[in-house]
């Protein structure tokens, strides 16, 4: 929807596309404090896109708008291409958008392998009729999803946790189950909310490999919100930053790097 | 109470199915404990003591001594179910579940395992048709002859005449609430009387809403069918209220010394009906001295003399009659549940008989038959008075209206007929 | 004005008073769920183990007597003395406050920190232990409470009020014990609120309420909290079980009155004092009105159903309850 | 030593996923199946059908219904009692409107009307959680109870309003009524519970079950991945309730024949119910049948012991029991949190390595 419009091949021969998601004059309040201020960005086909800016700055709201959990009172949101309605939260994900929170949010009841096949549940078709008699279709169906969440499993090397309650599990490998579930769903659109929060350098190598693994394997389009600056800056294709709901800076690394309202923002400078 | 050593093994005893007939085995499916214990404990304690007098005056029954099977059902049917189970295979000749929802579980049972099943003064109504009703028993009156009993003693009151009077059926909202509504539904026609009814949903411990509307529509008499604690907040609300208290009648349910005491002064001059004399009967100075001093009472003893102690007594006293007149038919001591039940059709109770036993005048004479399962429904007004804490009887036993009772008895036994498939006949 | 509207107002008044009644009941509720997120079933059976204690301390019975008789063969029931009133509730508060101390003891501490339904469970364990033991103690029949409240309605009421409406108006009719309930709630409230704010148990108990972790981390002892907690809710026990055993004599029924605070919680919110008094307020009114409106027509006995769908409309508009903390969702 | 999974490796998902994955475990469960199907119905008589096994299939069922809802979905019920009448008077109704079809349809419709009753009271779910909704559904159990005693219609206007099981047969064994033959009641309550059993299992280890447990452990989260909230609890609401139903239609119909609804579908009997998931063990079909069986069992078999052995009076004995169930209840909750069928998975973990615990 701007001067990029055309797809092109980035340094390292991905292919990046055309605008997969288009948020447009989105501003989002609670009571009378507003999150989001009139922001606009898009994330391409292919790229990975960061959201960056300081505490409160608004970046999981605007995470929670994508996802559809939070409405914005303003602004339209376009998806491939297509306005998208007022959705609900799982209506969103059956568009293909997948998601990973802050907070873990796994289900602790249940094993690694019951957790990452909660992200296929939009692939199985099976009514509860044929769910209650098994075998045939629903064994079937279950076969087939169970195989494609293997190799995720394998992909993110999990395979010795599989029948682990995610309860059991520790922080590191918490998040990875996260991720695992998120990419079970095939997603086309991959948000992920501080992948990184609480790893040590080790933990975090290891996350930044599998993200661009994802993205360069499958081609997974992923937006994601991150603390750290060097791994942002290492990263992403193209990074929005926020500071109080606004965006005050949109490019790539090297562009934002430089925009002086970015290097205020982030060095404390006061505000009028 | 001692510690009775049961040697027999009951889980063999529960799992055979072969009776080992050395003695007359009657089961007591009491309740001593949940909400309606105190109820269950003086009918209970009044069944079994007249029974170990039996054996302790007697040898028994026919020289057979008498053994008594306690099984404990809280008032649930379910646990009542297990009990009836776990007894009848012990040979068990008549059952006396004091549960309007045992009886109704146990009705069928009993027929097909045919051993007769007595409930008197509650169950179904409609088994007083012997023919439809072959092994239930419930004399010497039911529920229907209660309600009509009641307009009959307030007819007496009013000259012949209810016309324009008000009646409030204040009614436990279940089974046994209900019974009296079609009865008195009918004699409101006839006697042109208007009926409002108030159902207090279980347990029955908040009845302002009712209670206020009795104050509200003042109704001339206030008829209750409680069990329970709903008894006593009844009794309670009526006082406070200030209805009088003299045209306040309970049922036989409704009119034990536990259910005015807790209201204490404001609970004098409170009417019920009953189904047995209150007097001092000389049969319990035989029961004090030959059981309680012998350490077999049933329960603490303290129970004597009661309302529901005396019922008990009285069940326990119809149904040795009927055990005694089995084996006068059949010519046998170890009568089977089958003579008993032969004995029971064939019961006479005589004025005569009961001055005999110690308990003159405790029920009405009557008689059975195959066609009347249902006694004479003969029942009488007592009234509370506080200070001496006693019941006193007012009336002498009144009848009920028969032409009314009669139809809806063969009514509902019909329609019980027609849904189960029975051929009403006489065994 | 007319008959039907004085009627109104009896039923809107007479409503107000069964509501405080339910309210004495949700009190204890409260006060347990608010300081240790358990939802005590057991409560009402609290109340029906008080008012037996009480009961058989005042008669002078022998407590487990039947078990003994039973053991030793003796006849045992009484001691042969009575207690006088003051001196027996003194004595019931002991044995609660001692309760209290064995439930914490002996139960919850080995159960600190797990879900709170297997609290619920516990207390649901709890409510059949003590029925139980209840039953052993005092024995099962009916006890009376010769307390001397007074019961009845107001004479002097019905007398200034009887002439406001038509000839079948008889007056307003008030039950003194209601009145002495109302006034035994405010109090009771009142003293409470006033032990939470004024006196350092109070303050160490409103800080465990808010979070276990900050009052720990200040030295307070959430044993001590929690025993103090159960005694309270032991008293508020023994004054519903005495309210409402005067009614109806103290009986097994008297469990059963924890279904009526039920909606009473719902509506008020669990974790609210106020809470518990303003729901029951507006139950005690909105069935009575019911139940006289609409009741008659459908056959009565529309009371135990309709405090629960009130309480249950209520709630899908306002999920916390009326007074109940914010229930506040992220992600 | 018997108790190994060294060895038992296994080459396909379809294994992997099977119920049973240890072969011994298999093995027992065959075993049980075949004790209870081809030994049982020939030793069994009046006592051990109508006080022990018949209710406790029964309450199986129900308890197996309540743990999709509690143990699953994590949605507290309190309104089983009201569910299961709905259950026994849909089939009442049935059995005497339609006297010549078969008992087996009646009960499963039966389940059928209760779910879309059960599915209308989950409604509220959506919008109030926890102990507020458990509460809530008590809105659901007196309401029912209430109707079912208020209006005639639903117990054919006899004059008691109790409602009494004509004799119906399956082939021409009576299976109700007083002439049923214990092994045909036994039968047919142990043909429902199988069939419920296995049904339960399908439905909870494949996507409905993960549903379930994912809005049980974060309904937000689970909305964010793609699980549409109502319909799941409502789902939740209809599956429980459906079994709930036929428990019901078969307390009515086969073991009890004659029912008061206030009596026998009474709060006590929700609240039993709920006993039974927890303490069996919420989310587990096992627990489900281990918390039946304790508390069916138990005060039978206390009764026996104090009654029956030891000669007490009956009422101490009943106290005693109370004492006794509760106590057990805290010990074991103090012991294992997580119910029965978790003592049990702790248990065969020690096993597994037996002799060597380390």
């Amino acid at each position: 929807m701007n001067a990029m419009a055309d797809s092109y091949v980035t340094e390292d021969g991905r292919t990046i596309g055309g605008v997969l998601m288009d948020l447009r004059e989105i501003t989002l309040r609670f009571g009378g404090v507003e999150a989001i201020k009139n922001i606009s960005f898009d994330i391409r086909e292919g790229e990975i896109r960061a959201i960056i800016g300081p505490n409160g700055a608004g970046k999981s709201s605007m995470l929670n708008v994508i996802s559809g959990f939070y409405k914005p009172q303003e602004g339209e949101v376009y998806f491939r291409g297509a306005l998208r309605p007022a959705m609900k939260p799982y209506q969103v994900a059956r568009q293909g958008i997948a998601r990973t929170f802050q907070n873990i949010a796994l289900f602790e009841g249940m094993t690694v392998l019951d957790n990452i096949m909660t992200g296929r549940l939009n692939y199985m078709k099976a009514g509860i009729i044929k769910q209650a008699i098994w075998k045939g279709a629903a064994e079937r169906e279950e076969i087939e999803n169970r195989a494609h969440v293997e190799r995720v499993i394998d992909f993110l090397d999990i395979q010795a946790i599989r029948k682990t309650p995610v309860g059991r599990l520790p922080y590191g490998l918490k998040k990875r189950v996260e991720l695992a579930r998120a990419l079970a769903a095939d997603p086309k659109l991959l948000l992920l909310d501080e992948p990184m929060a609480g790893m040590n350098v080790e933990e975090k190598e290891d996350m930044s490999r599998f993200i661009l693994d994802v993205n360069d394997e499958f081609g997974t389009t992923i937006a994601l919100i991150e603390h750290d600056m060097g791994v942002v800056m290492d990263l992403s294709d193209r990074v929005v930053v926020m500071d109080y709901g606004r965006k005050i800076g949109d490019g790539t690394p090297d562009e934002v790097r430089g925009n002086q309202e970015v290097i205020d923002a982030y060095l404390g400078v006061a505000h009028d | 109470m001692k510690m009775k050593k049961l040697a027999a093994l009951a889980i063999a005893a529960s799992v055979t199915a072969a009776p080992v007939m050395a003695e007359l085995v009657i089961p007591d499916l009491s309740y001593r404990t949940g909400p309606y214990a105190a109820g269950g404990t003086p009918f209970s304690d009044g069944y079994q003591d007249y029974f170990n007098l039996l054996n302790a005056r007697d040898g028994g029954i026919g020289g057979e001594p008498v053994r008594i099977l306690e099984c404990e059902t809280g008032y649930s049917t379910e646990r009542g179910v297990e009990c009836y189970e776990s007894t009848k295979g012990e040979g068990a000749l008549i059952y006396q579940p004091l549960s309007t929802g045992i009886a109704y579980q146990l009705i069928p049972k009993t027929t097909a395992d045919q051993i007769p099943l007595h409930t008197m003064g509650y169950g179904r109504t409609s088994a007083a048709d012997g023919e439809v009703f072959n092994w239930v028993f419930n004399y010497p009156a039911n529920y229907w002859d209660a309600a009509s009993v009641m307009v009959n003693y307030l007819l007496d009151e009013n000259g012949g005449s209810l016309d324009g009077k008000t009646l409030a059926l204040v009614y436990h909202n279940s089974a046994y609430g209900k019974e009296p509504i079609r009865t008195l539904e009918t004699l409101s026609e006839m006697h042109g009387f208007n009926l409002t009814q108030l159902a207090v949903d279980h347990p029955g411990q908040e009845q302002k809403s009712q209670w206020l509307q009795i104050r509200r529509e003042r109704p001339d008499y206030v008829l209750m069918w409680g069990w329970g604690v709903m008894n006593q907040v009844a009794i309670q609300e009526a006082a406070n209220i200030g209805f009088p208290m003299e045209n306040f009648i309970g049922n036989w349910w409704a009119g034990a010394e536990h259910d005015v005491t807790p209201a204490g002064a404001a609970a004098n001059g409170y009417k019920s009906l009953n189904m047995n004399r209150i007097d001092d009967l000389p049969v319990f100075a035989e029961i004090s001295s030959l059981v309680h001093d012998a350490g077999n009472a049933a329960g603490d003893g303290s129970n004597i003399g009661k309302v529901l102690y005396t019922r008990g007594m009285y069940a326990a006293m119809l149904a040795a009659e009927a055990i005694a007149k089995a084996q006068e038919i059949h010519g046998v001591a170890q009568v089977t549940p089958a003579m008993v039940r032969d004995g029971m059709e064939a019961l006479e109770i005589t004025d005569a008989r009961m001055e005999e036993l110690g308990m003159a005048q405790i029920g009405p004479a009557f008689s059975v038959s195959c066609q009347d399962h249902g006694g004479t429904g003969f029942g009488i007004v007592q009234e509370w008075d506080a200070a001496s804490g006693t019941w006193t009887a007012l009336t002498d036993y009144i009848a009920p209206d028969d032409s009314v009772t009669g139809p809806l008895v063969t009514e509902d036994a019909a329609a019980f007929a027609a849904e189960n498939n029975i051929t009403p006949g006489c065994l | 004005m007319s008959t039907d509207f004085l009627y109104l107002v009896e039923v809107l008044i007479n409503g107000l008073m069964a509501g405080v009644m339910y309210s004495l009941v949700a009190l204890g509720f409260v006060l347990i769920f608010k300081a240790s997120g358990i939802f005590n079933y057991a409560q009402g059976v609290m109340a029906l183990f008080a008012a037996l204690t009480l009961a058989g301390i005042m008669e002078g019975q022998v407590p487990f007597a039947h078990i003994i008789n039973a053991i030793l063969g003796t006849n045992i029931h009484h001691f042969g003395w009575h207690v006088p009133a003051v001196l027996a509730i003194l004595m019931t508060i002991v044995v609660m406050v001692g309760f209290a101390w064995g439930v914490q003891r002996f139960v919850f501490r080995h159960l600190v920190g797990q879900e709170p339904i297997i609290l619920f469970m516990a207390t649901i364990g709890l409510a059949y232990f003590l029925e139980g033991v209840g039953d052993l103690m005092w024995g099962s029949d009916i006890k009376t409470l010769a307390l001397g409240l007074p019961q009845g309605g107001s004479r002097w009421l019905e007398d200034m009020t009887v002439g406001w409406g038509g000839d079948d108006f008889y007056g307003f009719y008030i039950d003194k014990l209601d009145m002495v309930a109302t006034i035994v709630a405010i109090l009771l409230v009142a003293s409470l609120i006033a032990f939470s704010q004024y006196t350092k148990h109070g303050r160490a108990m409103r800080a465990v309420a808010d979070d276990h972790q900050a009052a720990l981390s200040v030295g307070i002892s959430l044993n001590f909290i929690w025993i103090l907690v159960w005694s309270l809710a032991g008293f508020v026990a023994l004054v519903a079980g005495i309210m409402w055993g005067a009614k109806s004599g103290v009986q097994f029924s008297l469990s059963m009155i924890a279904l009526k605070a039920l909606p009473v919680l719902m509506l008020g919110g669990f974790t609210s004092i106020p809470g518990a008094i303003v729901g029951g307020l507006i139950i005690g009114m909105g069935e009575k009105l019911f139940e006289y409106t609409v009741g008659s027509l459908v056959g009565g006995a529309t009371e135990n159903w309709f405090a629960y769908v009130l309480a249950l409309l209520f709630l899908v508009f306002r999920p916390q309850g009326l007074f109940g903390e914010r229930i506040i969702e992220r992600v | 030593m018997f108790y190994r999974e060294a060895g038992d490796f296994k080459t396909s998902y379809a294994e992997d996923n099977q119920t049973f994955p240890i072969k011994f475990d298999r093995y027992r469960y065959w075993l049980v199946l075949a004790v209870a199907y081809l030994v049982i119905p020939f030793m069994i008589n009046d006592y051990w059908a109508n006080a022990i096994f018949v209710p406790f299939l029964i309450y199986a069922i129900a308890a197996i219904g309540l743990n999709i809802l509690t143990g699953y979905c994590g949605q507290v019920s309190l309104g089983t009692g009201g569910f299961m009448a709905v259950g026994a008077y849909a089939c009442y109704k049935l059995m005497t409107a339609f006297p010549d079809v078969n008992i087996v349809f009646h009960i499963l419709v039966s389940g059928g009307v209760t779910a879309m009753v059960g599915a209308a009271f989950g409604l509220p779910s959506l919008r109030i959680k926890g102990f507020y909704l458990a509460v809530a559904t008590l809105a659901a159990q007196f309401f029912l109870v209430w109707l079912f005693n208020k209006v005639g219609w639903f117990y054919n206007y006899s004059a008691s309003g109790q409602i009494s099981a004509p004799e119906r047969f399956v082939g021409p064994f009576a299976v109700t009524g007083p002439n049923a033959a214990p092994w045909a009641q036994y039968m047919i309550c142990l043909v429902f519970v199988t069939v419920c059993a296995v049904v339960a299992r399908n439905l909870t280890r494949g996507t409905l079950g993960r549903k379930l447990m994912a809005i049980r452990d974060m309904d937000i989260a689970a909305e964010i991945i793609g699980v549409n909230p109502l319909r799941t609890k409502l789902t939740a609401f209809a599956i429980s309730s459906f079994f709930i139903g036929i428990s019901g239609a078969l307390f009515f119909a086969v073991y009890l024949g004659a029912v008061e609804v206030g009596e026998a579908f009474g709060i006590q009997k929700s609240f039993l119910v709920l006993f039974m998931v927890i303490i069996g063990g919420l989310g587990s079909i096992f627990g489900s049948f281990a918390g039946a069986a304790f508390l069916v069992l138990l005060p039978v078999a206390l009764k026996f012991v104090g009654s029956d052995l030891m000669g007490w009076p009956t009422d101490l004995v009943s106290h005693l029991q109370l004492v006794i169930i509760g106590a057990l209840i805290m010990f074991f909750l103090i012991k294992e949190p997580h119910g029965l069928a978790q003592l049990w998975r702790v248990t065969k973990e020690k096993l597994r390595l037996w002799p060597f615990p380390h």
